[in-house]
Order: C-alpha cells, then sequence, then structure tokens
C-alpha cells in the first residue's frame, strides 16, 4: 500500500526509484495495463515475498535457536530430520499444523482468533520498510526506522489482546506485563537510536548504508563517533525487551507464568506468535546492522561495486541487466548476503544472551527501562551531538 | 481484576444484536470501498478502507459491551486515520500516530481498562439516549458545516491569481510546532490531558475508610 | 556509597557480569557435545545394573523366598510338583509394582533369578506389563523323561513286590542308557 | 512477622500498611501506589513449573504483589509411615528412597542407623562406613546439583540446569556401577552396604572430584555472581534466624540464617566426628554477602558452597578407605530388639529424622519420619506475603523442597 502511494501517482517520470521488480514489471508493462495495476503488482509480489520472508527467518531461527541453545549446554539439539535436523522446523510445521485447534471455553474467540493475525500483520507492515540490497526492496519509504518501530509497537496490542482473549489469569499476567514492559522500553529504544540517525542524517536504510560506504567499506557508524557503542549497548537491550525475549521474557515466562499470554493457545496460532518473534528479532537486527555496523558495506560489497561495469542486453522489452560493477546484480547479491549475515549475527548474539542469563524481575524490569537505559540514551545522544559539533568545528566535518 | 466473562450471557451481548450491528458495519464498508473506486480509482478504494477502519472501529467502540473490546475496536479507528495521514501524504505524523497512540496511549489504556469490570447496565436506553441526542446533534452539525464547505469536484479551489500550490496535510502536521496559532491549543490540549489524568486516579484512589471497612 | 557511585556499579556489575556468563557459555558452545543420540548409540551399562528380571528356570525350585522378599509382594509363582521334578505353570513379576530393588534376587538359595542390563520397556497395554519370566511352561523335556523313568521304576518296583520278589536297584547307568535307547 | 493467613471468604488483608512505604532492608523505600483494586485468588500448582512437583500454592495477588499464600500439600502422599509398619525391616529400605528421591542414599542412611540403633551389639565395618559416607556425600552433591540447576531455572537461567545435570549425571552413572540404580538405590543396608565396589571405582570418584572442583568455579561465576541473579535473590525472603529457629528450619535452611548448626558436627554419627576433627571439612555459614541475612541468595550460596565441602569429605574418605568386610553380622531374617529410636542425621535438604519402635519381631510397629522439606516448605506462607509473584516463585525454589518427601 505505501509502495502505492509513495511516489505522486501522475508523475510517470522515475516509478521504481532504482526498485529492480518494479522497474522489469514497468519494462515489461504493455501500453494498455494502467500504471497503478503494475505498481499494486509490484506490492502484491512484495507481499508475498515479505511473508515468504518471515516465513524463512522463522524457520532458519527455530532451527538455530534449538542448535544454539543445545551446544551451548553440551547436547546436540535437533539432529534426525535432515542434515543435522535442519529441515526439523518444517517437521514442526506440519505438526503445529495438524495439531487440534483449541479455543479455551471462557475465551472471547473473536479477539482470540484475530491476535495471532493482528501480531504477524504488524510485523508484515514493518517488515514493508526493510531494504534487502541497494536495488532491491519493498517500500522505500523515507522514514524508514520510524516506521519500523511505529508498526512493530503495534504487536504490543496484538499480545494484549492475546492475553485478555484467553480468560487465563496467567495470559492477563503475560499480557499486562508486555504492555507495560513496552511502554517502558519504546523510549530507550527511539532515543539510542538517535545517535547514529544524529551521524547518518537520515531515516532511509538505503541512505544510511550508503553513508557508511567509506574506508573500503568499514566506515562504519560505530568507528565514526566514540558515543555510539555505549548508544548499540542501549540500543541492544531495549530490542531484548521489545522483541520480549531473555532476560526480558516477562510476557511468556515460563517459570512463573506458565507460559504467559501463550497459555491457551496452541498449534498454528501460537506458531504466529513465534513467527512473530524471530522476525522481529531479525528485523531490529537488521535495523542495528544498518545504523551501527554498515549496512550492506563491507569489503566485499565494496570490492564488487569497484569492479569495471560490464553489462548485457536483454533485448527491448527489459532493457540491459547490469553484472557487474556498482548497483549490478552482482553487488545486490553480495550485499544481500551482508545485509544477512549482519541481521543473523545479532541474532545469534540474542540468542547467546539468552541461553547465559536468568530473568529480570518486572520492578526491575522498569527501573533499568525508566533509569537506566533513558538517562544513559540522552546522555549518549547530548555527547554524540556534542562530539559531532566538535568535530565540525575543529576537524571540518570530515567524518 | 474480573475476567471478562464474568458478566451474564456472551461477553458479545446478544448475538443476533451482534451480528445485525457487524453485518451493517460490512455492508457500510462495501459501500464505501466501490464508491471510492468508482469516484478516484486505486486511491479511492484505499481511502474506502482507511474510511471504513476509521469510523468502523469508532462504531464498535461505541457499539461493544466490553469495554477491552471497545478499546481494541479503538485500534483500527487510530490505524485508519495514520491510513488516512499517509494518503495525504503525512507520513511522519501517519507513523507518530500509530507509534504514540497505538503503541502508547492504547497500551497504556488497554493496561487501565483491562483492570475495569464490566458494567453490565451500559446499554440501558435512558443511559445511552443522552449520549446518542449529543452525538447526533454533532454529527449533524459537523455534516452541514463539510456539506456547505467542501469541494466535490475533484478540482483544487483556486482564487484567481494564487498558484496551485495549496498547504498540505504534510506542512499541517509540521505546522503544529512551527506555527504559532497552533501552539497554544497543542499545548493546553496537553494540559487538560495531565489534569484528566491526575483526576481520573484521584477518583480511583483508596480512601483510607475504605480500609478501615475491609479490614473490619 | 552514595547514589551516584550504586548506580554507576550496577550498570558495571551488570555488565562484567553478563559478559562472564556468555564466556563460560561461549566456550561451550565451541566444545563437543557431552550427550550421545541415544537409539542410534548407548552408553555402556555397567553389569550391577538393575535392569529387567532373567530367571534361570531349571535352577529353580519353586522356594517363593523371592516373592517372599518381596516389599510388594510382586512375584507370583506355580508350579505343579511330580517328586522331584518341576512342571511350571507361571511365574510372573508385576512391572507396574516393581521397584527394581533387587531385594529378590539376595534371597535365592539357588542363585537363579537375576536382574538384567535391558531397561527400555513400552507398551500400549498396561497389561503386558506383568511378565512371565519362564522361557518354557510345562517341564523341560529331560526332567519329563527323568520324571517317566522314576515313575516307570516306581512301577516295576511295586510290580515287583507284588511278584513277591526282592529286586536289588538298578545301577544308574544302566537307566541312563535305556532312556537313550 | 505477624502474618494473617489468607481468608477466600474476606477482602483483602493487606500484609502491610498500603499508606506507609515499605522501607527494604537495604535502605531503599517503596511506594505503593494508592489506587482501588480488587484482590484475585491465583492457583499455583498443582500443575505448575516452578512447584517443583505436584505442589499447589494458593496465591492471593494484588496485581503483581501477593498479599497472602497458602501451601497445600497431599498431591503426592503414598503413606510411605505406614507401610514401613507393615512390611519386614529390610523391605522398607526401598520406601526410604521414594520419599526424597533427590537423596536416596542420605535416606537409606537414615533409617539404617535407626535401626542400628536398637540393634545393640551389631558392628559396622570401617570399610562399610567409609562407603556409606562416600555415597551420601556424593548423594548430597547430585542434591545440590538439582537444588542450583533448578533454581536457576525457577529464577530464568536455563543452562545452569543442564551444566549441573552434567556432573550430577556422571554421579549417577558412579552409583550406576556400585549399586546399579541411577535414582533409587537402596544400597545402605542396616548393618553395613550390601555390594563393595568394583574394581576402580574409587579411582573413579577421585577424578570425580577433580574435574568437580574446576566445573564448581563455572558454576560459581555463571550464576551466583551474576548480576541478575544477585538482584533477583538478594534481599528477597528474608528469614532472620529467630524466625529460622522458630519455623524449626533444619540444613541450609538453617545455615542460610546465620544459625552454625549441622549434625554432622554438632551431633556426629557415623564417621563425621572423626572426619571433623581431622579438619577435613568446614560448615558454609552466611553471611549475608549480597544483601541481608537470610535472603534467598544466601541459602544458595550455602548450597553451592557445601558442594565443596562434600568433595572434601569423600577426599578424605577416599584417602583413608582400607579393605574389608562391607556388612556387618546381620541375620538374613532380621528381628529386631525391642526398643525404641530416634535418629536425624543431616540430609541435603536438612534434619531427616526416623523414628522406629519395634517389638522384638520382623516388623516395626511404629515408622515416623520428620521430612526436611515437610518443615522448610511451612516458611514459605511466612515469606511470601507482600513480595512480587516472580519473588513467590523465586523463594518457593529457594526453599528447595521435594514433594515426595513433604508428602511421604
Amino acid at each position: 500500500m505505501l509502495a502505492v502511494t509513495e511516489t505522486p501517482l501522475a508523475a510517470p517520470a522515475p516509478v521504481g526509484d532504482g526498485n529492480l521488480v518494479l522497474d522489469l514489471l514497468t519494462g515489461l508493462r504493455p501500453e494498455s495495463v494502467p500504471l497503478w495495476a503494475v505498481m499494486a503488482t509490484s506490492a502484491l509480489i512484495a507481499v508475498g515475498l515479505a511473508v515468504a520472508l518471515i516465513s524463512l527467518i522463522a524457520m532458519f531461527s527455530t532451527w538455530m535457536e534449538r542448535k544454539v541453545a543445545g551446544h551451548i549446554q553440551c547436547r546436540y539439539g535437533p539432529m534426525h530430520v535432515g542434515w543435522h535436523g535442519w529441515l526439523q522446523p518444517i517437521a514442526d510445521g506440519v505438526k503445529l499444523l495438524l495439531k487440534e485447534d483449541i479455543i479455551p471455553k471462557g475465551a472471547d474467540k473473536v479477539l482470540f482468533v484475530l491476535s495471532p493475525a493482528i501480531v504477524l500483520a504488524s510485523l508484515l507492515g514493518a517488515m514493508a520498510a526493510l531494504a534487502l540490497s541497494p536495488n532491491f526492496f519493498f517500500a522505500d519509504i523515507d522514514l524508514g526506522v520510524f516506521f519500523i518501530l511505529a508498526m512493530t509497537s503495534t504487536t504490543t496490542i496484538g499480545v494484549v489482546m492475546a492475553g485478555w482473549a484467553s480468560n487465563s489469569k496467567w495470559s492477563l499476567y503475560g499480557s499486562m506485563r508486555e504492555a507495560a514492559q513496552v511502554i517502558a522500553y519504546e523510549v530507550p529504544l527511539g532515543i539510542s537510536l538517535m545517535v547514529p540517525l544524529i551521524v547518518a542524517g537520515t531515516f532511509n536504510l538505503r541512505e544510511a548504508s550508503a553513508a557508511q560506504g567509506g574506508w573500503y567499506g568499514m566506515h562504519w557508524f560505530v568507528f565514526q563517533n566514540p558515543f555510539m557503542l555505549p548508544a548499540f549497548l542501549l540500543f541492544f537491550t531495549a530490542v531484548l525487551a521489545e522483541t520480549k525475549r531473555a532476560p526480558f521474557d516477562l510476557p511468556e515466562s515460563e517459570s512463573e507464568l506458565v507460559s504467559g499470554f501463550l497459555t491457551e493457545y496452541s498449534g498454528i496460532r501460537w506458531s504466529f506468535f513465534f513467527m512473530e518473534e524471530y522476525a522481529a528479532m531479525f528485523l531490529y537486527s537488521a535495523v542495528g546492522a544498518f545504523f551501527f555496523f554498515g549496512g550492506f558495506e563491507s569489503p566485499f560489497t565494496w570490492a564488487v561495486a569497484q569492479m569495471a561495469p560490464h553489462t548485457i542486453d536483454l533485448g527491448e522489452t527489459i532493457g540491459t541487466l547490469k553484472l557487474l560493477g556498482e548497483g549490478s546484480l552482482l553487488h545486490n547479491l553480495v550485499a544481500v548476503a551482508t545485509i544477512v549475515v549482519k541481521a543473523f549475527a545479532g541474532v545469534f548474539l540474542m540468542m547467546w544472551v539468552r541461553w547465559s542469563l536468568p530473568r529480570i524481575r518486572i520492578d526491575q524490569v522498569m527501573t533499568l527501562g525508566y533509569k537506566y537505559l533513558t538517562p544513559l540514551s540522552m546522555v549518549c545522544v547530548l555527547g554524540a551531538a556534542l562530539f559531532e559539533l566538535a568535530w565540525i568545528r575543529f576537524f571540518g566535518g570530515a567524518s | 481484576m474480573v475476567p471478562a466473562s464474568s458478566g451474564p450471557g456472551p461477553i458479545g451481548g446478544d448475538p443476533n444484536l451482534q451480528r445485525l450491528f457487524y453485518g451493517a458495519l460490512a455492508l457500510l464498508g462495501l459501500v464505501a470501498l466501490v464508491a471510492g473506486g468508482l469516484r478516484a480509482g486505486a486511491p479511492g478504494v484505499a481511502f474506502g478502507l482507511m474510511a471504513l477502519l476509521t469510523v468502523g472501529g469508532a462504531l464498535a467502540c461505541v457499539w461493544e459491551r466490553s469495554v477491552v473490546r471497545s478499546a481494541f475496536a479503538l485500534m483500527a479507528t487510530f490505524m485508519g486515520t495514520a491510513g488516512i495521514f499517509v494518503l495525504l501524504e503525512a507520513d511522519f505524523l501517519a507513523m507518530a500516530q500509530v507509534l504514540i497512540y497505538v503503541g502508547g496511549i492504547l497500551a497504556l489504556l488497554l493496561f487501565g481498562v483491562m483492570l475495569t469490570p464490566p458494567d453490565l447496565g451500559e446499554r440501558k436506553l435512558t443511559r445511552v439516549l443522552g449520549g446518542l441526542a449529543v452525538v447526533g446533534a454533532a454529527t449533524i452539525w459537523i455534516g452541514m458545516q463539510v456539506a456547505g464547505s467542501a469541494n466535490f469536484s475533484g478540482q483544487p479551489v483556486l482564487t484567481p491569481g494564487e498558484t496551485a500550490d495549496p498547504v498540505t496535510a504534510k506542512d499541517i502536521g509540521v505546522g503544529f510546532l512551527a506555527y504559532d496559532q497552533y501552539v497554544i491549543p497543542f499545548e493546553l490540549a496537553a494540559v487538560l490531558l495531565t489534569v484528566a489524568l491526575v483526576a481520573s486516579v484521584y477518583i480511583a484512589r483508596r480512601k483510607r475508610s475504605d480500609y478501615a471497612e475491609e479490614r473490619r | 556509597m552514595n547514589a551516584t557511585a550504586k548506580y554507576a556499579k550496577n550498570v558495571w556489575d551488570g555488565l562484567k557480569s553478563s559478559l562472564v556468563g556468555m564466556q563460560i557459555t561461549g566456550k561451550y558452545l565451541l566444545q563437543k557435545p557431552i550427550t550421545v543420540q541415544y537409539p542410534l548409540e548407548r552408553l555402556p551399562i555397567p553389569n550391577r545394573y538393575r535392569g529387567i528380571h532373567y530367571l534361570e528356570q531349571e535352577k529353580c525350585i519353586n522356594c517363593l523366598a523371592c516373592a517372599r522378599a518381596c516389599p510388594i509382594d510382586c512375584i507370583e509363582m506355580d508350579a505343579v510338583r511330580h517328586g522331584k521334578e518341576l512342571e511350571w505353570v507361571s511365574f510372573t513379576l508385576d512391572y507396574q509394582k516393581c521397584m527394581f530393588c533387587e531385594l529378590c534376587v539376595y534371597p535365592c538359595p539357588k542363585d537363579c533369578i537375576h536382574m538384567g542390563t535391558e531397561f527400555a520397556f513400552v507398551s500400549y497395554d498396561r497389561s503386558e506389563f506383568k511378565h512371565d519370566l519362564l522361557s518354557f511352561k510345562g517341564m523341560a523335556r529331560e526332567a519329563k523323561i527323568r520324571m517317566l523313568e522314576a515313575e516307570e521304576k516306581k512301577k516295576r518296583k511295586e510290580a515287583a513286590k507284588a511278584a513277591g520278589q526282592e529286586v536289588a536297584d538298578e545301577p544308574e547307568s544302566d537307566a541312563d542308557a535305556e532312556a537313550e535307547s | 512477622m505477624a502474618q494473617t493467613a489468607p481468608d477466600s471468604k474476606q477482602g483483602a488483608s493487606p500484609s502491610m500498611s498500603l499508606d506507609e512505604a515499605r522501607v527494604l532492608p537495604s535502605g531503599e523505600r517503596e511506594f505503593m501506589l494508592d489506587v482501588r483494586t480488587q484482590d484475585m485468588e491465583l492457583n499455583m500448582g498443582p500443575q505448575h513449573p516452578a512447584t517443583h512437583g505436584v505442589m499447589r500454592i494458593l496465591l492471593r495477588v494484588d496485581g503483581e504483589i501477593v498479599t497472602g499464600a497458602q501451601p497445600h500439600l497431599g498431591y503426592l502422599h503414598r503413606c510411605a509411615e505406614k507401610i514401613g509398619e507393615n512390611v519386614e525391616w529390610l523391605q522398607y529400605l526401598p520406601y526410604t528412597d521414594r520419599y526424597d528421591y533427590l537423596s536416596s542414599m542420605n535416606n537409606n542412611l537414615g533409617y539404617s542407623m535407626a535401626v542400628e540403633a536398637l540393634m545393640t551389639g551389631l558392628e559396622i565395618p570401617r570399610r562399610a562406613q567409609m562407603l556409606r559416607i562416600i555415597c551420601a556425600e556424593l548423594n548430597r552433591i547430585g542434591s545440590h546439583l538439582i537444588a542450583y540447576g533448578t533454581y536457576g531455572l525457577d529464577i530464568g537461567a536455563f543452562t545452569p540446569f543442564f551444566y549441573a545435570f552434567r556432573e550430577r549425571e556422571w554421579m549417577m552413572a558412579l552409583f550406576e556401577k556400585i549399586c546399579g540404580a541411577r535414582l533409587t538405590y537402596s544400597y545402605i543396608r542396616i548393618g553395613g552396604v550390601f555390594n563393595d565396589a568394583p574394581p576402580g571405582w574409587l579411582g573413579e570418584v577421585e577424578r570425580f572430584c577433580d574435574v568437580f572442583e574446576q566445573k564448581w568455579v563455572e558454576y560459581y561465576d555463571l550464576l551466583m555472581e551474576n548480576h541478575i541473579f544477585v538482584k533477583r535473590t538478594a534481599d528477597v525472603g528474608v528469614i532472620s534466624r529467630e524466625m529460622a529457629l522458630d519455623f524449626g528450619l533444619t540444613g541450609p535452611m538453617l545455615r542460610g540464617s546465620g544459625v552454625d548448626w549441622d549434625l554432622r558436627r554438632d551431633m556426629p554419627y557415623s564417621l563425621y566426628g572423626e572426619i571433623w576433627k581431622d579438619g577435613a571439612f568446614k560448615i558454609p555459614v552466611a553471611r549475608g554477602e549480597k544483601g541481608s541475612l537470610g535472603d534467598c541468595w544466601d541459602r544458595t550460596w550455602v548450597r553451592v558452597m557445601e558442594m565443596m565441602e562434600s568433595i572434601k569429605i569423600v577426599r578424605w574418605c577416599l584417602a583413608h578407605i582400607e579393605p574389608g568386610p562391607i556388612i556387618g553380622d546381620v541375620p538374613k531374617v532380621l528381628r529386631v530388639p525391642t526398643g525404641e529410636a530416634y535418629v536425624g542425621i543431616e540430609n541435603p535438604r536438612g534434619e531427616l529424622g526416623h523414628y522406629v519402635v519395634s517389638d522384638g519381631g520382623k516388623v516395626a510397629i511404629r515408622v515416623r519420619v520428620r521430612g526436611p522439606s515437610f518443615v522448610n516448605v511451612a516458611v514459605t506462607e511466612a515469606l511470601m506475603t507482600g513480595t512480587l509473584l516472580s519473588d513467590a516463585v523465586a523463594i518457593v525454589g529457594s526453599t528447595d523442597v521435594v514433594i515426595g518427601e513433604t508428602d511421604r
């Protein structure tokens, strides 16, 4: 939807703003098909891709989580389905699909069914702002990060709804904790993101990534400002709380609330919440990668971009296809690989933390959010801004 | 903390009434979508959808008997409003709307509302009638105002000599802070909200005499 | 400790102890797991393991010592005695009750009931937990032959007695030779 | 600590004065918002991850704050004491395995010693005593490992549990080699032990001690020193010295409150008196290092430190063990002389007392067990009031109850 309304409909000229799918479709368009239909098709393709991406991420992440947990705990983890159990998520998915669909008797049926949908839909919306490579993205939103923050904050409502609709006291506890926790941590999350935003000067993920391309692709924001690393630690902590990961997994703290807001859920509805959790982890890790660790930029991406351009002609309708050089196919592929590796490195870090640390109590979660993270992130923003000012004032702002 | 189902009967009230209401809502939505599509193509459909979310959410909020459901219906209203902001190319406003209203205020609202036991006598005609009269009068007045001033031809209204670059909603979004004319009302609204918050806490406060009774 | 120092110490402690914990778990992440893939690979089970019983039926004399020693009376045995020989009807052990305490093993005068190393015991039906430890029912072939022989000898003895003759006992070796023929 | 028992019919019974701020032991002031709320009854258990079995705790909660708690027992009652009055002396031994199934060796030891106390003239060989102590102390380590690991689970840390189980697995493999069972050993018999150690077993125990000492450091760093863990457990569920004595707490619960009392030293049995005189081990007593004395952290600390002391005892025994007989002169059909005896021993969870009465026959006429968990769990009711729901879980975990023993 956003892709449709983002560019003015009347103006035909630069349609895709460099988006590969949209460019391809526009190139193939016969005269009789209106432009908005092409853009709608492109948007639908993007939605399908986002759904597939979420499923893939969730599948790989569950496998990874079980493997990481297993090996940290001197176990193997899943081993039987496929090589080292890599097909286990599919087996689990089939099992979850075939499970009996249970809705508790006292539950509010409408809300009970609706809440997994809301949770997953809001995350799908957030995925729209994610750019996978410089020329492959769903919707080029100027306020990309802001959009992601806004959409992921909506999942809270879904979780609260799940807890309420289950009509179980444990679920209610889970949803109350979720509401309190997310409200508390959205503030430090946003403020700690301000630090790279000050340096980057843009909300857009692609532009932020492009700003880190110097130094052979290693001119990342973490190296640009001394306040960036503490800001990243604060951001990481806030992300753990936002995605309900241990040590902040209070909404579903197993040992206290049985399963929290998930207590009454089973089967595929239950798995929707987990898909959301893992996709949110990936998404936030990607945001962290874009705004702290160089986004698409790495020495590999830089090397590919430096190659001499090489194009092949694919006929009149499609036009030319760039194989090497900046903005080429190979460049995009390397960029995709870079960002995926970086994002999964973040996911791995979250898992590592989860399997190492105990859970925090709810009042300590509040204390940590309001008394530690928020002021510290404000200090970081102030320091980063002053540092930038001083840099520009005394060194001519060559950063 | 009383669960939703503690009242007599199903949560939503009479199932037939529920069906009637939501059927009418779906019909309204269909009308909105078709009308929008016929009038302005794809953006029209998008607007119809957003209008349905906004208005339907508001209606469901008023209709629903369970307070928590009402609060959840509010989410649709907020999202619809955000969508309309997007259609008006006020992206920042839309996202701020979602972030603050859905992620923040609605969650806080739910926090409070979930602690409230359901009011079983809330849909009595005598109680609803007064509110209905006020709301109806307001609707009629706003409708008349809109009908009098709206431009249905689709063409921009230009006074002779003015160029076609009017103030967009995007500018209004920024203007809340930039233009002097909106700052005072904005701040006043903030003060009013704070006062309301403090007042509600004061009303909900447990008095010492209450303890004394319970301790006995 | 004033408030500021406490605040800083909290931040430092939280960060440091988390990193120490992650260092320990990270160390194990790279090591080889210590568990085994159970159905494919089994850990060795020591000889003294108290698993499912087995019975050396030929030695057993139906003395009920094990059944008496059992704290929960889960052993039941039934045999018919033909002179010195035993005809087995049943020797059941109810594994729904059995708590594998090994108290049944020690009183056995013939050392014929043992506990094996088998432990996996899965069934869809509870009645299957009542195990019959007998490897054969009735009598062993040799025992039967011995019994028939003894009976025949008795008959012959009686017949001889009836005939008024005093016949000396035949030597064992002859009896064996006859049995084999 | 005046307590108001939660009453399901009446309204809230606030445990503390709501219009005053509660002053925490650390000096911070905790305020309660003065908003009208309604109390809710919450059934924690019988099936709940934090109740360590089938215990049910009826909580009365005001939001996250627990205003009343009442543990309900009896879901695992198996009439163990009555069975003891119906089966022969030796036949009761497997039942003792089952009340505190995490420390069966100690239970066996307690019961055997109670019966031996009646059998005058029965001398237990020195090697049997040594083997008994080795097994009991190894089992104490295993039991404390479970306590440590599951407490980590209660607090939300998964991994320490698996590390604890790794070492416990080895310990169980050792027991499997010496007696053939992994959980319900029935190894220590009246008059001695029933099997000598297989060849090489003592060497393996030595290796276990070596490895365990290295791993123990990791346990301590991973959980005990963790800031989150400290914050979750310090100043939570504080049992004062007087309160501990009033509730009759024993074992780590008592020592966690700073009372220096251990039956192994103060009422020595078996060879413990000799080992203590040799200076082989110490009794860890909590000092309130991270918070106030007697909090959950102190109790866990006592357990973790006791593991190391047990290792020292095992090492002493390994150094002094000599070949010899392993069981005294016990008749096959046991007839215990008339009399009554009470023997209390230091179990991992506290004082396990066996009171047996004999009329000279093959069967006891009375067997009574004083289970430490049963006594210790009573204190949760007093501790939980006024804490948060998460603290309630932490408190139940820190009492380290085994439901098999509370119910027997």
